[in-house]
C-alpha cells in the first residue's frame, strides 16, 4: 500500500483490527462505550467485541433488546451529554429501523440548534452481500448515508484502515457512519500501532498503473485488485484507487490519476440508481472533463433485490472478470 | 392429534436434515432451526382453518410444513434450486405458500408483524371471518412495531392473533436481559386486548388456547396475544456455537421433549399405540429422505431470470434489471 | 405542454386534482383504500382526501394513530391479500420511520418469494422545503427511493400529471413512491378526464430550446421555466424536460434533447451526494458523452440540513436566476 | 408558587403575541402554541432541578421559558434572527438552551423520547443523581419508539421521567380515536413501571405528581411515567382551522383556564393579592413587549453561516457546505 504507515509486523484480522481499535480507545477515554445487540456477553454476531465486557464491564459493554429505534436515539442523547458512544447495529440492514434517529437527529441537532451541541457518534454496521442472506439481509447503504450532511461515512477494505479509522470515528466530534463489510473479517494484515489514525478525506492509492484507474472501496478493493492482477497478466495497468471515506471524499487523488490514465472504472457493491458508482463518476466528469477519452464505466450490483441462489447471487454482484472486462472495452474503446 | 403428532416429527426430522445438508454445503445463508419448537409451531397454526392468513419470521421451516407445503419444495427452497418453494430466490429464511395462506417468513425481526395486521384488515375490509395469525419471537416483542401494531388491531377491532414463541432467547441474549416484564403477553393489557400465557412445549395447551383466541378473533372479532414458552435446542443459526446457554438448563428442558410428552400421551389415551408411533416415525424419515433426495437431483436456478421477479408490470427485459425504459 | 393530452376546460388545482384522481378510482374499484393520519375527518393535513370520508365511509377512509411503521405495515399485508391501499404520510420526512416497511417489505416481496404475491400499494406524500420548515420538515427522498429496486417513484409538476399518474399508480400493481410537493398543492391547470392515465417512463417537454437542456421534475419544473423565461430574454433558448418518473426513467427522450444542445444542467432540490441531479447527470454522459460540449451542470440543495431563517433557506434551495446563471456559464463555455 | 404562576402568564402571553406576529408574517414555518397547557408545563418543569435534562416536542416554547431561556432570545429564534437562541437555524419547532439543561424540541413525533433515554444514561453512566424528563404528546405515545424506551429504562433503571402531555388531540384526532386504551399511562405497567394520571389544568397536581416521579428517579433509579391531561385552545397549529372540535368541548375546558384556577387559589390562600396579580401582569407585558422589539430590531443571520454548523469538526469552508475535500 503506497499509503501504508509504520505498520505492526504482525498481521491480524480486520475483525481483530477493528476490536484493537475499541479496546484500546477505551482504554484511553473513560467516555467512551459500546452498546448494541449481543455485543457483550455474546461478543457481537460477528465477534468484533470479543473480550471487551470482561476487560470493561457491564457499564460500558451494553447489550440491548431489539431496539434499533430505541437504542440508537439512546446514543445520541447520550453523545449530546458528552459520552462518546460506540453502536453496533448486527447489520446495516437492521440501521433503516434507526435511520430516523439517524437523519433526523444525529446529522441534525448541532446544526438546527445553532452549534450548541456536538453528536459525537460511531455507528459500526457490516454491511454487503455474498454469503446467500437474500433480499433482506443483503443491503450495501453507503449511498442513502453519504447522500445525508452533517453523517461522515467510512468505509474500510483493510485490517490497517479498519483499526486506523475507527480510532479516528471514535475521536471525532460528529457522527459517523462506519460501514465495515461482513465479507472482509476474516481478512488478514497488517495494523497500525495506538497512535496510528488514519485520516478522513484521504484516500488510498492501492496500486497504480498507466492504463485505467479503477476506484472502489471496502470489499470491492479486493475485487478490482483481482481484476488488474488479470489485466496484468494481459499488458492492461491499471491503478486501483480506494477513497476510504466517502463524506468527507478525497476527490483530488481520484482526479488526479484519471487525469493520467483518462479512464475510469468505478466499482460498487450497491444498486445502480442514485448510487456510490453514479456519484463518483459524476464528480469525475465534472473534474476531468476534458482528460477523459471515454465515459466512466460503473460496475455495480444488478438493480434487483439480491437472490437467495448462490449462482444468481454472484451473477449480481460485480465480479473481478466483469471489473476487467470493462476495463477491456474502456481500453479497446479508446485505441479505436 | 395423530396429525399433530405425525407434522411435530416431520418438523424435528426435516429441520435435523436440514442441518446435515448444510454442514455438507447443500445449503446456504443462515439456517435457523425450530428443533424443541415442534408444539408451539404445530399447536397454533393446527388451532386455525387452513384459510387463515399466517405471518412468521425467518425460523419458519415448521410453520410451512404446518399448513401443508410440500417439503420436497420447502428443502429444494433452501438448497436454492428452481423447483423451490419460492423458485430457490427466498431461501431459509423466505418460505412463502401463498396457496396455503402461508404469507411467508421475514428476516428483519418484528418486520411481519403489521402485515398480519393488514391480512387481519383485509378480512375485515371484504366482512370475511378468516383470522390473521402472525408468530414473533421474545426478542422480536420489544421492537416498537408491535406496540403500533397491537394497538390499530385492538382499536379497530380486526381479527388477528398476536402469537409470541418465546424460546427465552433473542440470540445470545435471555429474555429477563431484554425484557422488563418478562411475562411478555402483558404488553397486549396496554392496548386493552386479552392475553395469556401458555406451556409451549405442550402442544394439546397451545391448540386449546389459540383455538379461543381464533374463536374470539373470528366470532367477536376481537385481537388478542398468545404468549408460548418453549425453548429451541440448537443454537440461534448454524453459525450460532452457542455457548452462552447453561448446558443444565438446556438438559432441564430437553427432559421435557415435546413429541416425547406428547407420543406419551397419546399412548396413555390409547389413540396410538407404538407400532403407529413406529409407522409415523417411518413414514416421516422416508418423507425428508424424499425432500433431500429430490432438491439434489433438482436443477439450479437459470441466470436469465435474475430480475424476473423485481416487478409485476416491468418495463425492461433487461436481465440484470435496469430502471431505465428501453428505446 | 407539448405531450399534454385532451383536457379538461376548467382548471383545478393540483391538490383538487389529485384528489379528483382518488375519488374516480375509489368509485371505480372498492378494493382501493385511503389510509393515514387525519385523512379522514380533518380530510389531510393538506386539505387532499376532502370529502373522501362523506363519500366512502371510515370503511375506506382510515385514520390512523401516528404509527407510521405500522400502518404502512398494514397497508402492505392489505396490498399481499389483494386489497388496493393508498397510503397518505403526512410528508416524505415521516416516511423514514417506515422505510423498513418500504425496502424490506412493499419492495421485496414479490422478488423474494418468486413472484407468488404482488404489492399493489401506493404510498402518497409531499415532500421539498420552502415553507421555514427547517431541518427535519423539509427533505426530498427522491434519491433514496431512486436507488430501491423493486419501487416506482413519481413525482407530478403539475395538476394534469398528478391526477393522470395517480390514477396510474393506484391501478398499477407494483409499489408505488408517489411524491408530491407542497409548493404546489395550490398551483392551478388543466386535468384529464376519468381515463386519462399519465404513463410512467414517459417524459413529458415543457419547453423546447436550441441552446441548453434543462431537466427538472416536480416544483423544480417551475423553477426551471422561471429560468428558461429570463434566458429567453437574453436569446437563450432552453429545453425544460420533465421526466415525471425517476423509475422508470425516460432517458431515450432527455438523451435525444441533449444531443440536440449539446449542453445539460440537472436542477433538483434534493442534496448533493448521491442525489437525483448526479443520477441523471450520469445517465446523460453516458448516453451523450460524445454530444456534450461540457459536463452536465448541476443545480441543487446546498450540502446542508435546511435552515430556518428565511434568507438563508432560499439561499439554500435552487432558484430560477441560479438556474439561469447555470446554464449562462455553459453557453459561454461552449462560445470560448 | 409565585413564580409558577408569573411563569404560566408569561408563556400565556407570550403565546398569544406569537401568535400575533405570525400573522404580520414575522414568524415562518409551523407555529404550535401551548396555550391552555400552560400547568402542564411550568408544573412538571418546576418540580424539576435546574440542572436536570429536558427533551421535549415541537411545541416547546413554553417549556424553553420555564427553564429561564431568555424571551427574547426565543422570540428572535422565530423571526428567525441571528440573535436567536439557535442562532436563527432552528425556529419555533427546534429551540434548545444546553446551558440551561434544555435539549431541545423536535419535531419527528415521538423522536426525542429516545434522546431523553440517552441523557439518562449518561447521568447513571457518570453515576450523577440528575434525572432526565422527556415531553410528548397522546399522538407520540403510539409511536413505537416509546415502547422501546420504556422498556430499557424499566429495564436498566434509569433515572428518566416519561411525560405525557395528553392535550386529547393529535392533530385532528381525538385520544379515543387513536388508542386503544385510553388511560396513556397504562402502558408503563406492561414494563413494569410505575405510572399514574394528573389533572394537566392544575399546576400544583403535576408539579407534586412530577416531584414524586423526579425522586423516585433520583433516589431509587425508578423510572416512570406521567399522563397530565390538558387541553390547547388553538388549533395545533397556526394554520389549523380547527374544525373538528366541537366548541361546547373547547368552552368546557376553557372554564377552567389553568391560569385563573391557579389564581383563585394562591388569591384563597393569600399568597398573593390582586395587586400582585396585576403586577405580574404588568411584568409580563412588558417582557413579551422587550422580547417583540428585541427581535425585530434584530439583525437577519449572516447567509455566509449557511454551512458553519453542519459539523462540530468539518473539513470545507464551502460557504453552501460540500463532502469534497479543498484542495
Ligand atoms: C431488526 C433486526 N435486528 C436484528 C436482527 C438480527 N437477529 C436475527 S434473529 C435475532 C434474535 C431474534 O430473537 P427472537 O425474536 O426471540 O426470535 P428467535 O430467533 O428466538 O426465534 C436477531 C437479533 C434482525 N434480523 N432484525
Ligand atoms: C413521525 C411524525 N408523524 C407525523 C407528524 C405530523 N404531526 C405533527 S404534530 C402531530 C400530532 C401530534 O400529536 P401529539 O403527540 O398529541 O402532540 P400535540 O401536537 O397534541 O402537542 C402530527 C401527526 C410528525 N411531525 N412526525
Ligand atoms: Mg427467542
Ligand atoms: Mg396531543
Amino acid at each position: 500500500m503506497t499509503t501504508a504507515a509504520p505498520a505492526q509486523k504482525k498481521a491480524i484480522s480486520y475483525r481483530e483490527a477493528l476490536n484493537q481499535a475499541m479496546r484500546e480507545e477505551m482504554q484511553r477515554d473513560p467516555s467512551v462505550f459500546v452498546i448494541g445487540e449481543d455485543v457483550a456477553h455474546y461478543e457481537g454476531a460477528f465477534k468484533v467485541t470479543r473480550g471487551l465486557l470482561r476487560e470493561f464491564g457491564d457499564q460500558r459493554v451494553v447489550d440491548t433488546p431489539i431496539s434499533e429505534a430505541g437504542f440508537v436515539g439512546l446514543g445520541i442523547g447520550a453523545a449530546m451529554a458528552g459520552l462518546r458512544p460506540i453502536i453496533e447495529l448486527m447489520t446495516v440492514n437492521f440501521s433503516i429501523l434507526a435511520l430516523d434517529q439517524i437523519v433526523n437527529n444525529a446529522a441534525k441537532v448541532r446544526y438546527m440548534f445553532g452549534g450548541q451541541v456536538a453528536c459525537p457518534i460511531v455507528i459500526r454496521m457490516p454491511g454487503g452481500a455474498g454469503h446467500q442472506l437474500a433480499a433482506q439481509h443483503s443491503h450495501s447503504l453507503e449511498a442513502w448515508y453519504t447522500h445525508v450532511p452533517g453523517l461522515k461515512v467510512v468505509c474500510p477494505a483493510t485490517p490497517y484502515d479498519a483499526k486506523g479509522l475507527l480510532k479516528t470515528a471514535i475521536r471525532d466530534d460528529d457522527p459517523v457512519i462506519f460501514l465495515e463489510s461482513e465479507g472482509l473479517y476474516a481478512k488478514k494484515g497488517p495494523v497500525g500501532g495506538p497512535d496510528d489514525l488514519v485520516p478522513f478525506g484521504r484516500a488510498a492509492v492501492r496500486r497504480e498503473g498507466r492504463d485505467c484507474t479503477i476506484v472502489a472501496a471496502s470489499r470491492m478493493v479486493w475485487v478490482a485488485l483481482a481484476a488488474a492482477d488479470l489485466l496484468a497478466k494481459e499488458g492492461i495497468e491499471c491503478d486501483v484507487i480506494d477513497p476510504r471515506t466517502f463524506r468527507p471524499l478525497d476527490l483530488e487523488t481520484l482526479a488526479r490519476r484519471v487525469r493520467v490514465t483518462g479512464r475510469a472504472v468505478v466499482v460498487d457493491e450497491g444498486w445502480p440508481e442514485c448510487g456510490i458508482a453514479a456519484n463518483l463518476a459524476t464528480h469525475l466528469y465534472e473534474a476531468c472533463f476534458d482528460w477523459l477519452d471515454a465515459p466512466v464505466a460503473r460496475v455495480g450490483c444488478a438493480d434487483v433485490p439480491m437472490p437467495y441462489a448462490r449462482n444468481l447471487e454472484q451473477a449480481a454482484l460485480p465480479q473481478a472478470e466483469t471489473v476487467a472486462e470493462a476495463v477491456r472495452r474502456l481500453v479497446r474503446r479508446g485505441d479505436r | 392429534m395423530r396429525r399433530m403428532f405425525e407434522t411435530m416429527w416431520l418438523i424435528r426430522r426435516f429441520e435435523e436434515r436440514a442441518a446435515e445438508e448444510y454442514m455438507r454445503g447443500r445449503i446456504g445463508g443462515f439456517l435457523h432451526l425450530a428443533i424443541g419448537e415442534e408444539a408451539a409451531v404445530v399447536g397454533s397454526i393446527a388451532a386455525l382453518r387452513d384459510d387463515d392468513p399466517i405471518t412468521s419470521t425467518y425460523r419458519e421451516h415448521g410453520q410451512a410444513l404446518a399448513r401443508g407445503s410440500d417439503p420436497k419444495a420447502v428443502m429444494a427452497e433452501l438448497f436454492g434450486r428452481s423447483t423451490g418453494i419460492c423458485g430457490g430466490l427466498g431461501g431459509s429464511m423466505h418460505l412463502m405458500d401463498r396457496e396455503r395462506q402461508f404469507y411467508g417468513g421475514y428476516g428483519i425481526v418484528g418486520g411481519s408483524i403489521p402485515l398480519a395486521l393488514g391480512l387481519g384488515f383485509a378480512i375485515a375490509y371484504r366482512g370475511g371471518d378468516g383470522v390473521a395469525l402472525t408468530m414473533f419471537g421474545d426478542g422480536a416483542a420489544n421492537q416498537g412495531v408491535l406496540a403500533e401494531s397491537m394497538n390499530m388491531a385492538s382499536l379497530w377491532r380486526l381479527p388477528v392473533v398476536f402469537f409470541c414463541l418465546n424460546n427465552q432467547y433473542g440470540m445470545g441474549t435471555a429474555v429477563e436481559r431484554a425484557s422488563a416484564e418478562e411475562d411478555l403477553f402483558r404488553r397486549a393489557e396496554a392496548y386493552g386486548m386479552p392475553a395469556s400465557k401458555v406451556d409451549g412445549m405442550d402442544v394439546m395447551a397451545v391448540w386449546g388456547a389459540v383455538g379461543e383466541a381464533a374463536r374470539m378473533a373470528r366470532e367477536e372479532r376481537q385481537p388478542s396475544m398468545i404468549e408460548a414458552r418453549a425453548y429451541r435446542y440448537r443454537g440461534h443459526s448454524m453459525s450460532d456455537p452457542d455457548t452462552v446457554r447453561a448446558s443444565d438448563e438446556k438438559e432441564r428442558w430437553q427432559a421435557r421433549d415435546p413429541l416425547v410428552t406428547f407420543e406419551r400421551v397419546l399412548l396413555g389415551e390409547g389413540v396410538i399405540d407404538r407400532d403407529e408411533a413406529d409407522a409415523v416415525r417411518a413414514r416421516v424419515e422416508a418423507q425428508v429422505e424424499e425432500a433431500a433426495a429430490f432438491a439434489e437431483a433438482s436443477p439450479p436456478v437459470d441466470e436469465r431470470e435474475l430480475a424476473r421477479h423485481v416487478y409485476a408490470s416491468p418495463w425492461s427485459d433487461d436481465p440484470r434489471g435496469s430502471a431505465l425504459m428501453p428505446r
